[in-house]
């Protein structure tokens, strides 16, 4: 492992959520180091997707507050979070349906791109330069993912799989600090499991990124991991390393008791 | 690739403009008509179609055309749009037309600056631009027998007369509710100005084009604002349903007048017995008594050849398409004899229009006595400025309630003229008059 | 056979980047720009010009501004007649102020005047989507119309409430106004658009227009990517209105010569809507074949009967034109929602495999 | 500028007080106009109800079927008999846009669907003005034994002047709404009809096919767009016209919703009343003629402080 787990770079402190009535987050907390592999587990509707939308900004909690690089934030906007080099994939597929894999993959790296209206107009001087510099290293991630057949489908055609990796690749072009994956192997066969697996590896291997990682897949969560927070009905049930985690009374009955 | 489609469809159009001409034969008379069965102002489009086209076809049918000459009637549909109007001119211009009725002011006002170039005279029998009477700034523009400024003189005229004389105007109140376009604008200044001088108000009630048919707030402001007069300058589905909105809300009918273009049956019979007293301005003659138009119907309709419904002849708008292809048909004849060709152009009929003369003598040989008033126009005066007579609505037809009325020239000639100025000037560098004058030389 | 990729590689992402990456393309773009520029103006008839070549192009301009706006940006618009509207009486306007000024210039500076006024109405787009920002643009639509009429200084006071055109010269030759030569006006718009058209493909090719269709396909996704959605859609309406205020500033120089409010009325929009759907959403290529078909149909019908020597009512043509109008909308939307541009890359896909099924 | 702030703030109500029979008079007016619009808003509501389709031909579909049902009586069908027909032509085309339009871009995004309803207005246009002439036409009140005159009530030592014709609409419009009401809670297939509107597996559970379900629906707007057409005939004429005011329908939605009957009814009346007392208190400061877009300003306003519409249940975003 080329890899050295470091201090936090992600804190969040005493979240609690809720529309209207219904309780999503209550007073959850819980840290992600630099470099490590941070997996959120729980049963359905136990919050995990919220944690998410609520560390990259997209709701904003009634209590709490975030950290990241510690800098604390409260009430931010996701685009914000998005320049703070927090990137994420999504439960269900959130692509962009009319755009080809390259177009995808390009988008992620809006932020990155400086080029103004003008140059932009004329296709000229600085903004091709940098359409072809960002499309290097686009390429370099397609590669990476071995995407190279597909760059000019629109992904709406794409099989599933297929749209997983590529949301992964636009994710990935952002080249985030931190990585939030939801449930990135939700729904594929066990070949396209394993090739997920190996990705999410690679990534944290060979970029550093850190990633926080919500899945389903047991076996999948604990080779992965070095470290797993469990959530149940919005509240941190547990937290620790993988052997902890699964001995952990609470968990077994709340979590692994009723899994299959 | 997308011009691939535009020279596809280029083709398609060249080939289709040159089939088109074919269709014109040399020793023709050919005279375009723009006119509206479609759209919104359709209700009048038709009736006004269908007179011209029936009284051409008649000449064709019965004189073998004009001075032996076969008149080439063809019709293109505008729908009122100025686009459409604007296309037809194009599609028409290149086959020597002879006159051009764009029947729409919006679209009069796009052709005559391109008229005066391609040198094809445009009768727009009183509508289209007012100044354009100015013979001198505008040759090729023709806008018989009055403008909408002789039209208001004429209003205020029997209003005044029938409040007993222009003094008692004074302090009185009237209402202007006109189409919310050029057409139902041009007429305020000379009312503004009739205004100032007797003393009387204005209030403008403006109906937007897509408001036309929902005027009841408008006429909530005419109960609350009660004026002893209500002068109308409207147009297609507008009419009607403001005269339905005048009898709702119980407006005294004969003190309702509209101009003569809010005067067919269609605009008051909607409205049943509420509009029993509505009053309009008028320049033709209402019904089939004449024998020119028992003569259309002799060789014409009873020989369908004609699209116009059966009891729709002699009705307002049919007799003002019938006047407005009679005063053409006048106008070639005036040409030939002129130039002493039988096949002229629009140029010879320019010199016709210019030395147009319709005595009351003239009319009866036409078959149409007493239609309208005599008709002169000179190269100077495009319009003659001639009188006009108020008709009532009795419930089930038109009554003639008044005499001729003729306008009060020395108001509206300055304005005239003024506004002819207002637009050169705006519109420099304006084509100077070349054409010479015929009236000087016969 | 003649439609084939092979053998073309592309060596660098730059070649690859390329506007028309293909061979053919290129040669094809090359062929039909040397026809529209020179063949064209030497054999069309003046009534070709005038009432078909300049109104297509015109309204090409207007539908690739919609498009940029609901084919790109996802944002429906009912509002383009205001805009165009806008942008005719900013020109003339701009030439009573200015009338010194190259008319070129001053047509496209109108497009900003639209520009503006489009993104004032364009901030509802913050709060509103879909069929509720439909509503926003009419109120746009009627209340721009009724200022066209309301407010006299737009027309100088002209009795007559229209805009009439001034003749402007360009190095002696008359571009605007009756004395000016179609090829003359011809070659003007065509010049204008084809260069509107580069940018615009620049624009949606580029950054922007990665930003646009993100906007559009998943909105939430693009902000946790770091899309400002504001920034993103209000530039869309600015460039759209801005598209839509040079067509209508040609529509009346440099085609009709005069217009009144009533030229830019709500028909206006849904006309100009119908050739963005029937061309082809998020395609510009399918704005130039929507509007060729939208204009150039009702002109094919009206003339086919002679043509075929039958006599039909001019009226009874323009209904059926109506007709199959709108039948050819259903029809289009059924058999390929992506319109003409997407039956055109099939036809491509086709080719480029023929003769082989695939 | 004091003249101005009098004219908007002060001027309007003291009219209002100085003539309180003319304010009621507005509001009878805007009642009136309200309940039609209310009323084609409704056709929109019942279809986007039933099948999520926002069918912009319901204006179109208001003329073309008065229009069907004047034309046929100009061509001698005796006046009720033509009012029948007329309803199977509704039915007809109710068959038709079913099989023709729906079936075949059931799916699509809804933004296709709207789009495929723009192309059938047009062609109603085109068939309408094919058949029947392009020129507007005078509804047959007397045939169809609708009441015309007007009542004339004293109040506030002015009068209320209320069209017959008017009082009738607002009428009908009510039992019209009550039916519908009935159809959508008390029978099968208005069960059936909420089903579908959850999601369209749902409702073949009812044991109704889809297919029935939409030729219901289409069916019923057509009726409310028949009575519609007859009313607003009756009001002024039919003509194609009348497609530019039934947009008005659209800034009812916004305030009503787009599911809801109620809301229909209720943004009908707030826009028909808020666009009268606008254009007749408000509309002479602006020189007048702004009923054109008052409405489409005040839904826009409306929007922008409650986008969910009068009804409408905030809509928490998920991802």
């Amino acid at each position: 492992m080329g890899r050295s787990v470091g201090g936090p770079i992600l804190e969040v402190e005493g979240i609690s959520l809720s529309f209207g009535g219904v309780v999503a987050l209550q007073a959850v907390s819980l840290d992600v180091r630099e470099h490590e592999i941070r997996a959120i587990i729980g049963p359905n509707g136990a919050g995990k997707s919220s944690l998410l939308n609520v560390i990259n900004g997209f709701y904003h909690p009634q209590k709490g507050s975030v950290s990241f690089k510690g800098r604390k934030r409260r009430r931010v906007d996701p685009h914000e979070v998005a320049q703070q080099g927090i990137a994420r994939t999504f439960q269900n597929i959130a692509l962009f349906r009319g755009m080809t894999a390259l177009d995808n993959l390009m988008t992620g790296r809006t932020l990155k791109m400086k080029s103004n209206f003008l140059h932009q107009a004329v296709y000229w001087g600085a903004a091709r330069r940098e359409e072809l510099e960002h499309r290097a290293k686009v390429e370099e991630i397609i590669d990476f993912l071995e995407i190279q057949h597909i760059r000019r489908t629109p992904v709406g055609q794409l099989p599933y799989g297929l749209q997983k990796r590529v949301e992964l690749g636009r994710a990935l072009a952002a080249e985030p600090d931190l990585l939030l994956l939801d449930e990135p192997m939700a729904g594929m066969n066990i070949e396209e499991k394993q090739d997920m697996c190996r990705f999410v590896l690679d990534v944290n291997d060979q970029f550093g990124t850190t990633i926080v990682l919500i899945e389903h897949d047991m076996s999948v969560v604990m080779d992965l991991s070095d470290r797993v927070a469990v959530l149940d009905y919005g509240r941190k049930i547990a937290d620790g390393t993988p052997d902890e985690v699964r001995h952990h009374r609470a968990v077994i009955d709340a979590y692994l008791g009723v899994a299959h | 690739m997308h011009l691939k489609k535009l020279a596809l469809s280029a083709a398609a159009a060249s080939v289709v403009g040159l089939s088109a001409s074919q269709a014109v034969a040399q020793d023709t008379l050919f005279v375009p008509l723009f006119t509206y069965r479609t759209g919104p102002f359709a209700n009048s489009g038709i009736p006004i179609a269908n007179g011209m086209h029936d009284y051409f076809n008649m000449l064709n049918a019965r004189d073998g055309g004009i001075g032996g000459v076969k008149l080439a009637i063809q019709e293109c549909e505008t729908g009122y749009k100025n686009e459409k109007g604007v296309e037809c001119y194009d599609s028409v211009k290149s086959k020597n037309p002879l006159v051009i009725t764009p029947y729409s002011t919006g679209i009069t006002l796009a052709l005559i600056p391109k008229a005066s170039v391609d040198r094809i005279p445009v009768f727009s029998m009183a509508y289209g631009l007012s100044a354009s009477a100015v013979g001198a700034d505008f040759p090729w523009i023709f806008n018989p027998p009055a403008t909408y400024w002789d039209g208001m003189s004429i209003v205020l005229k029997y209003i005044a007369g029938k409040e007993g004389g222009f003094a008692n105007l004074k302090g009185k109140k009237i209402g202007y509710i006109y189409f919310d376009g050029g057409y139902g604008l041009e007429p305020i200044p000379l009312l503004d100005q009739f205004a100032k001088e007797y003393g009387f108000s204005v209030t403008k009630y403006p109906v937007p084009p897509a408001q036309m048919q929902n005027q009841s707030g408008l006429w909530l402001s005419v109960r609350r604002d009660r004026p002893d007069w209500m002068v109308m300058w409207g147009w297609g589905a507008m009419n009607p349903t403001a005269v339905q909105e005048a009898a709702k809300t119980g407006y005294p009918m004969d003190r309702f007048i509209g101009v003569w273009w809010s005067g067919s049956e269609d605009d008051a019979r909607p409205a049943g017995a509420g509009a029993k007293g509505y009053l309009s301005l008028n320049f033709n003659a209402v019904g089939a008594g004449y024998p020119a138009i028992k003569d259309i119907e002799k060789y014409v309709i009873a020989k369908g050849n004609s699209q116009t419904p059966k009891g729709t002849v002699g009705d307002n708008f049919y007799n003002r398409g019938v006047m407005n292809s009679a005063v053409i048909a006048e106008a070639i004849r005036n040409a030939q004899r002129i130039t002493h060709k039988k096949v002229v152009n629009g140029a010879d009929v320019r010199r016709g229009l210019e030395t147009l003369k319709i005595s009351d003598e003239r009319w009866k040989q036409l078959g149409l006595p007493g239609f309208a008033a005599a008709i002169q126009v000179t190269c100077q005066d495009h319009n003659g400025h001639h009188s006009a007579y108020v008709q009532q609505w009795d419930g089930t037809k038109w009554v003639k309630v008044s005499d001729w009325i003729s306008p009060m020239k020395e108001k509206v000639l300055p304005l005239l003229y003024g506004a002819a100025n207002d637009y050169v000037s705006k519109n420099q560098p304006w084509p100077k008059r070349t054409e010479a004058c015929d009236d000087k030389t016969l | 056979m003649l439609y084939r990729e092979v053998g073309q590689y592309k060596t660098s992402y730059g070649a690859d980047q390329a506007l028309f990456p293909i061979l053919q393309d290129r040669i094809g773009i090359t062929v039909i720009l040397l026809f529209a520029f020179v063949g064209v103006p030497l054999t069309a008839s003046s009534f070709t010009l005038d009432s078909v070549l300049i109104p297509v192009l015109v309204l090409s301009l207007a539908a690739t501004g919609l498009n940029l706006l609901t084919g790109f940006t996802g944002l429906l618009s009912l509002g383009t007649g205001g805009f165009m509207g806008v942008g005719a009486f900013a020109c003339y306007k701009l030439t009573t102020f200015f009338p010194n000024v190259n008319i070129i210039v001053l047509i496209l500076c109108s497009g900003f005047f639209a520009a503006a006024v489009g993104t004032v109405f364009g901030l509802p787009s913050l709060r509103i989507k879909g069929f509720y920002l439909a509503v926003a643009t009419l109120a746009a639509q009627f209340f721009l119309s009724w200022c066209f009429i309301r407010i006299p200084w737009l027309y100088n006071y002209n009795v007559s409430a229209s805009i009439e055109v001034p003749t402007k010269t360009l190095l002696g030759i008359p571009v605007t106004g009756p004395t000016a030569s179609p090829v003359t006006r011809y070659l003007i718009v065509l010049s204008i658009v084809a260069l509107l058209t580069l940018v615009a493909a620049n624009l949606v090719r580029g950054r922007i227009g990665r930003t646009w269709m993100a906007v559009r396909d998943m909105d939430l996704a693009a902000q946790l990517i770091g899309i400002r959605l504001y920034q993103t859609k209000l530039l869309a309406f600015a460039v759209s209105s801005f598209y839509c205020g040079v067509a209508g500033a040609m529509m009346v120089f440099l085609w009709l010569g005069n217009a009144e409010s009533e030229s830019f009325n709500i028909n206006q929009s849904f006309l100009i809507l119908f050739m963005v759907i029937i061309g082809g959403l998020g395609s510009l290529l399918g704005s130039f074949l929507g509007a060729a078909l939208i204009w150039g149909l009702p002109i094919v019908l009206r003339a086919a009967p002679a043509f075929f020597g039958l006599r039909i009512q001019s009226a009874t043509a323009e209904q059926a034109s109506f007709v199959i109008v709108g039948a050819l909308i259903i029809f289009f939307l059924i058999v390929e929602p992506h319109g003409l541009a997407r039956l055109w890359q099939i036809g491509k896909q086709k080719l480029r495999v023929w003769p082989f099924p695939y | 500028m004091t003249h101005l702030l009098y004219g908007i703030f002060i001027d309007p109500f003291v009219q209002m007080g100085a003539a309180p029979d003319l304010l009621v008079q507005t509001l009878w007016e805007g009642l009136v106009s309200g309940v039609l619009y209310a009323l084609i808003a409704l056709g929109f509501v019942l279809i986007f109800k039933a099948s999520g389709v926002f069918n912009f031909a319901q204006g179109i579909m208001v003329v073309f079927s008065a229009l069907t049902l004047v034309g046929l009586n100009e061509h001698g069908v005796p006046a009720y008999l033509a009012l029948a027909l007329t309803i199977a032509v509704m039915l007809v085309l109710a068959f038709a846009v079913e099989r023709v339009i729906l079936r075949p871009l059931v799916n699509q995004p809804d933004i296709i669907l709207f789009m495929a309803t723009f192309g059938l207005t047009y062609f109603l246009i085109g068939l309408g003005e094919l058949i029947f002439g392009g020129d507007p036409k005078v509804m047959i009140s007397d045939q169809l034994q609708l009441p015309s005159g007007s009542y004339r009530i004293p109040i506030f030592g002015g009068y209320l002047q209320m069209q017959k014709i008017d009082v009738a609409a607002t009428i009908i419009a009510s039992l019209m709404v009550a039916a519908l009401a009935v159809l959508f809670n008390r029978t099968r297939i208005g069960r059936a009809l909420r089903a579908v509107a959850d999601s369209h597996k749902a409702a073949l559970s009812v044991g109704i096919s889809l297919e029935q379900i939409w030729v219901i629906v289409w069916f019923a707007a057509g009726i409310v767009a028949l009575a519609t057409g007859i009313m607003w005939g009756a009001r002024s004429n039919v003509s194609f016209a009348l497609e530019i005011i039934a947009l008005k329908a659209l800034p009812v939605l916004i305030l009503g919703g787009f599911t809801s009957i109620p809301g229909a009814i209720i943004g009908g009346i707030i826009i028909g009343v808020g666009e009268k007392i606008g254009e007749f208190y408000w509309g002479p400061l602006l020189g007048s003629g702004i009923e054109s877009w008052f409405a489409y300003v005040i839904a826009l306003v409306f929007l922008l402080f409650r986008p969910q519409g009068l009804f409408g249940e905030r809509i928490i975003e998920r991802l």
